[in-house]
């Protein structure tokens, strides 16, 4: 591990080699947006929305994936920038039916806190209200695929640190969802452990936990600090 | 998906017929994809019996690939009179005719006269058509796997690197990524550890279908410049990833991969040296995305085709975590040449940075449709007319179309433009692996960026969201514009979403899927505005919608 | 082959070590894919090869055959539904007696695929990837079969026809529907 | 000069945006000494006025009648507020929309309850096939999502509309 020197807008900063951008960056208190990413998960790049500018690279990186190297410029936020993050929540919002009313997370979901954050007030682009469907066959759990925005924590947090790996993607384009097993309902599940670790890391009210109403959902997360730490240390 | 893997529809078929004594005619039956839908296989047969029954000693029959002008299969051609023979019936009758015209060289068309082959330069397809694709034997008498021979005997492996760098082949897959700087990165890769080379035939491209005859008609050179390329970067193992959709392929891979290692020229000890290199067949299943690097290897790996980000670069940690070297069918199949004839031979073809030649699956409006090789820098104009022979029906030209979904159309006004990678780039559009799709007036130019957006939408892998959900809303967009629905602010969210998703997604496919939008925009905007602002679609395709919003009723 | 990962391959992909994991059914097929499965060492990379070795010999991919390459290759579960829904090769439900693939690649699509597509699924009264409610036939989309010349193609039981008209293909599909 | 017109309409909605507006309690004082109520659930008129200057409309547009009526305010009104979200997202309406109406419409009068009937088919105004925000039928100049959204919120935006401003409401208000 060697000490690397960059610039994040305009700051001088210093981290680790092999580091990411969006870690160096928080790390000094640089606030870049993310969804899919989750500390002590591993990387996927898929939500976009930590795409960063970094001087003489021919389009965005996003900063999760990308390595920080000597002397790199990194610019986070630039009209171009927040255009696309509008556009990518604009989408997540109208792919399914996120209706923030009647939603368990309410007041305490990413996927809100975001579009509030990107200042939108509105949606241009039409709902497409696909039937994705609800699966409260668990006995303390449910999921509500209309909620769900694909960011598949739920299938690494199962998969690499409970090691059931329960949750997959089947299908895909817009027909993909995350299941249990082989599509098996969650409730007869053989290998889900009812560890309620994928309820813990949903950035939204798709996995939800029983008997709570709307806007209860979410407030507690202890497991979300122990992945931390878990990363931390190795 | 179109026949079983052993596809056993129709009987044994005759051997081929191969007199011992001196021929005054060969006649080579097309076996590739395009003639045989055409019923070749039945031709062949016919034609052996015949031959045998007629009692001459004088013809031979063999099976040969790809010959090209598939628009009028099902071909013969007889090499010694330098004759091609189309539409070839099945009828006994005219079969012996035929031979009577194979015996004495009259009929058909004179190969070297016809513009179809006159304006080909074959490098990649120089065995097509000639060699049985079926008999490892056949293609060494031609001169097959002299290069892996010279190479691993004579060369070392630097050299071999250095011969292709000084070719200037670039990557026949699409990008255009050197391949001698590839082979050199992935030959210092990795510290003796494992490595391998993956031939991409993974050809997903709507509209083309180079590699699919290149591997149906000559797989043996695409093996061999595998083993050439293993030799090169120091690997052992390699796979060639194929499509499902295209059986004959996957047999005819698995038989000539058996054959050459019976001939010791794939295996254990390559000619007798302490070289190995081992391959195997991995058939796709039917995903777009796994033509995109990562997404292939997750695929050889058993997993979801989808794409990772790079870096790392497969050269670097690739299959199974290790250095890997991934090159498409017609870069592999370039690759024999370049060693036999230098690379220095090669770099002569071509013009600009386009080094070398091209196969394109021309396809489309045009009379000639088929499977043709051309010099780098030759002008669009020249492939449409002087090789395809125009546009049939008397129709004109509009709009040429290359490099599948992630490519653009190309408008009549800029055909005199050389084909190769950077003017293809800066006219909106890219080289891809070779699809050229030629439309007429009667092609509305919204259906066709609809009609690849829709394709973009079903084949995203899902996992990024630009890609998985824009694309979604892209095709609505052109949806709404098509049924004459749309308002100009459409058309601007049109543009501001395909800007996002071109420089947003994880991989080339989502970067890709907005290039049709941008290069029908840019060339056919009035095509757009007619439908916008007139509701009609000026081709004659679309139909508009009516206006008004559906009430229930109740 | 694949001595990167040779470790992995576990008693299970050794010669003469009793195989794999109770056969879902007596059915004699199961033994053509244990031989399969030990071919490619039983490991998980062999997953998209054996559920092609699956699809050839049963027609489609039940959850029985999922479960069972699911042991076989000490893959999860969900893993193995992942790989089998991403490919739009395989199919989860039994197929038609007879299966009509319109190709919709860029030349036939230009050239009236799209009108056969409509035909079709007027006359047979299902969409594309359906089967009829006889399970006489499946209507079936591709991508593109490189038949470019024969545009527009529709390969009926595995045999090609090029150059067809709406009406002629409808009444000639209609006959084995 | 004459005090601002100001309107407040009512589509498909819980009236709950109308009852966050009379939460603004004491400042509504100030609103009306500043302008004049001249349509709206909360005053008596029948017909919607000419030439209103400011419109906040709550509620999705879910029927015919819905679209009719707020194609009407539009071309009456200046500045067109979509106040909540309902009116700019479609929000609890919508949810109707991923089954279709014939569908909610079985539910409600048959299947789904006891003593079932049809469907009424006079006097109720025909459901659209989709429900819509108010921006995807008439243009909107200012939205004001929240399920409701605070009296703090609508005073805030009300306050810049009467200043003859147009609010920036991304720092204002979100979602839920």
């Amino acid at each position: 591990m060697s000490v690397v020197t960059l610039v994040i807008d305009g700051h001088d900063v210093a981290g680790q080699s092999g580091q990411s951008i969006l870690s160096v960056a928080r790390e000094h208190g640089i606030a870049i947006p993310t969804l899919c990413h989750l500390d002590g998960l591993s990387e996927v790049g898929a939500c976009r929305l930590c795409m960063v500018e970094v001087r003489g690279a021919r389009r965005p990186l996003a900063a999760c994936v990308t390595e920080v190297q000597e002397h790199m410029e990194v610019t986070t936020t630039t009209d171009e920038l927040t255009d696309y993050r509008r556009q990518i929540i604009e989408l997540l919002f109208t792919e399914r039916n996120h209706v923030c009313a009647v939603c368990i997370a309410n007041r305490h979901c990413e996927l809100q806190d975001l579009a509030k954050a990107l200042g939108m007030t509105h949606f241009d682009l039409p709902a497409l209200n696909p039937s994705a469907g609800v699966d409260a066959s668990h006995e303390r759990f449910g999921i509500d695929h209309n909620r769900c925005v694909l960011c598949t924590r739920c299938v690494r947090v199962c998969a690499e640190i409970e090691g059931a790996h329960t949750w997959d993607v089947r299908g895909r384009a817009s027909e993909a969802r995350v299941i249990t097993d082989l599509g098996t309902p969650w409730g007869e599940s053989p290998t889900c452990t009812s560890c309620g670790k994928c309820v813990q890391v949903c950035p939204t009210g798709a996995l939800f936990e029983k008997g709570r109403a709307v806007a209860e959902g979410k407030e507690r997360r202890p497991y979300v600090p122990f992945l931390v730490a878990r990363n931390r240390r190795s | 998906m179109p026949e079983p893997d052993d596809a056993p529809a129709r009987a044994r078929h005759h051997e081929p017929v191969l007199p011992e004594g001196p021929v005054r005619a060969t006649a080579n039956v097309c076996h590739a994809a395009g003639c045989l839908s055409l019923g070749s296989d039945l031709v062949f047969d016919r034609l052996c019996e015949r031959v045998e029954a007629s009692g001459t000693d004088d013809v031979g029959v063999r099976r040969v690939g790809c010959l090209g002008l598939c628009a009028q299969g099902p071909l013969v051609k007889v090499p010694e009179h330098d004759r091609l023979y189309a539409k070839v019936p099945a009828e006994p009758d005219e079969l012996d005719q035929l031979v009577e015209q194979f015996r004495s060289g009259t009929g058909g068309l004179v190969v070297s006269e016809d513009p179809f082959f006159a304006r080909q330069v074959k490098v990649v397809l120089r065995h097509c058509g000639s060699v049985d694709p079926e008999e490892v034997e056949d293609y060494v008498a031609k001169g097959g796997y002299a290069a892996l021979r010279r190479a691993v005997t004579e060369m070392t492996p630097e050299e071999v690197v250095a011969e292709v760098t000084e070719s200037g082949l670039r990557g026949r897959g699409g990008a255009g990524y050197p391949t001698g700087l590839k082979w050199a990165t992935v030959a210092k890769s990795g510290e003796g550890g494992h490595k391998y080379v993956v031939c991409n035939a993974d050809e997903g491209d709507p509209g083309a279908f180079m590699d699919r005859s290149v591997l149906e008609s000559c797989p043996q050179q695409v093996l061999e410049g595998m083993a050439i390329a293993a030799y090169a970067v120091g690997a052992n193992e390699g796979y060639v990833y194929v499509r499902a959709e295209y059986p004959l392929t996957v047999r005819r891979l698995n038989s000539a991969i058996r054959q050459a290692e019976r001939a010791g020229l794939l295996g254990t000890a390559i000619a007798d040296t302490s070289f190995s290199f081992h391959l195997e067949v991995r058939i796709g299943a039917g995903a777009f995305v796994c033509g995109e690097e990562t997404a292939l290897l997750a695929s050889i790996e058993g997993r979801r085709g989808t794409p990772r980000p790079r870096p790392p670069y497969p050269a670097a940690a690739g299959l199974f975590g290790e250095p890997t070297l991934i090159n498409n069918v017609e870069t592999f199949a370039s690759i024999s040449a370049i060693i036999e004839r230098g690379g220095r031979w090669y770099a002569a073809i071509g013009a600009n940075k386009s080094r070398g030649t091209k196969v394109f699956a021309l396809a489309g409006a045009v009379e000639r449709t088929g499977l043709i090789e051309v010099p780098m820098g030759l002008s669009l104009r020249q492939i449409v007319f002087e090789i395809g022979g125009g546009v049939p029906g008397g129709h004109r030209c509009k709009a040429v179309q290359t490099g599948g979904p992630s490519g653009g159309c190309i408008p009549e006004e800029l055909l005199d433009m050389p084909v190769d990678y950077e003017s293809l780039v800066s006219a909106g559009s890219i080289m891809g692996s070779g699809g050229m799709i030629v439309m007429d007036e009667t092609t509305c130019m919204v259906d066709v960026a609809r009609y690849f957006m829709d394709f973009c939408r079903e084949e995203s892998c899902s996992r990024c969201v630009p890609c998985r959900a824009g694309t979604v809303q892209m095709h609505r967009l052109l949806d709404r514009i098509c049924s004459g629905l749309a308002t100009r602010a459409d058309l601007e969210r049109l543009e501001r979403l395909a800007a996002m998703v071109q420089r947003a997604s994880l991989c080339g496919l989502g970067q890709g899927a907005p290039s049709t939008v941008f290069s029908t925009l840019r060339y056919f905007k009035d095509e757009y505005l007619a439908h916008i602002d007139h509701r009609t679609c000026p081709a004659g395709v679309c139909e508009m919608a009516p206006f008004e919003m559906a009430g229930s009723g109740r | 082959m694949t001595s990167a990962t040779a470790d992995a391959v576990g008693a299970r992909g050794t010669p003469g070590v009793p195989a794999g994991p109770a056969h879902p059914s007596e059915d004699r097929r199961w033994r053509q894919v244990d031989v399969r499965i030990r071919r490619l060492g039983a490991r998980p990379d062999g997953l998209i090869e054996v559920l092609h070795t699956l699809q050839q010999l049963f027609g489609y991919l039940d959850d029985d055959a999922l479960a069972y390459v699911s042991e076989a290759l000490g893959v999860p579960p969900s893993q193995v539904m992942g790989v089998a829904t991403f490919y739009s090769f395989f199919v989860l439900k039994p197929q038609g007696a007879h299966t009509c693939v319109v190709c919709t690649g860029t030349a036939c699509y230009l050239n009236g695929a799209k009108a056969i597509l409509r035909a079709l699924r007027e006359a047979l009264g299902v969409e594309v990837g359906g089967t009829t409610a006889d399970a006489s036939l499946s209507l079936l989309g591709a991508r593109c079969l490189g038949a470019c010349s024969q545009a527009p193609a529709v390969v009926l039981d595995g045999e090609v026809h090029g150059k067809v008209l709406a009406e002629e293909i409808t009444a000639l599909v209609a006959s084995h529907a | 000069m004459a005090k601002p017109r100001l309107a407040t309409i009512w589509l498909d909605g819980c009236s709950g945006c109308h009852m966050s507006f009379l939460d603004l309690d004491e400042r509504l004082f100030d609103v009306f000494a500043r302008a004049e109520l001249v349509y709206g659930p909360l005053v008596d008129a029948k017909e919607f006025p000419e030439d209103v200057d400011v419109t906040l409309v709550e509620g999705a547009v879910s029927t015919e009648d819905d679209l009719r009526r707020v194609r009407e305010v539009r071309a009456k009104t200046k500045i067109l507020v979509s106040l909540g979200d309902c009116a700019v997202t479609a929000n609890v309406p919508g949810m109707r929309n991923p089954l279709g109406p014939k569908a909610i419409l079985e539910t409600a009068y048959a299947s789904g309850v006891t003593g079932a009937s049809a469907a009424p088919s006079e006097w109720v105004p025909a459901l659209l096939e989709r429900v819509q925000p108010v921006h995807a039928v008439v243009p909107v100049d200012v939205y004001l999502p929240g399920c409701p959204p605070s009296a703090d919120v609508i005073a805030e935006a009300i306050d810049q509309l009467l200043a003859g401003q147009l609010p920036d409401t991304a720092h204002l208000a979100s979602f839920g």
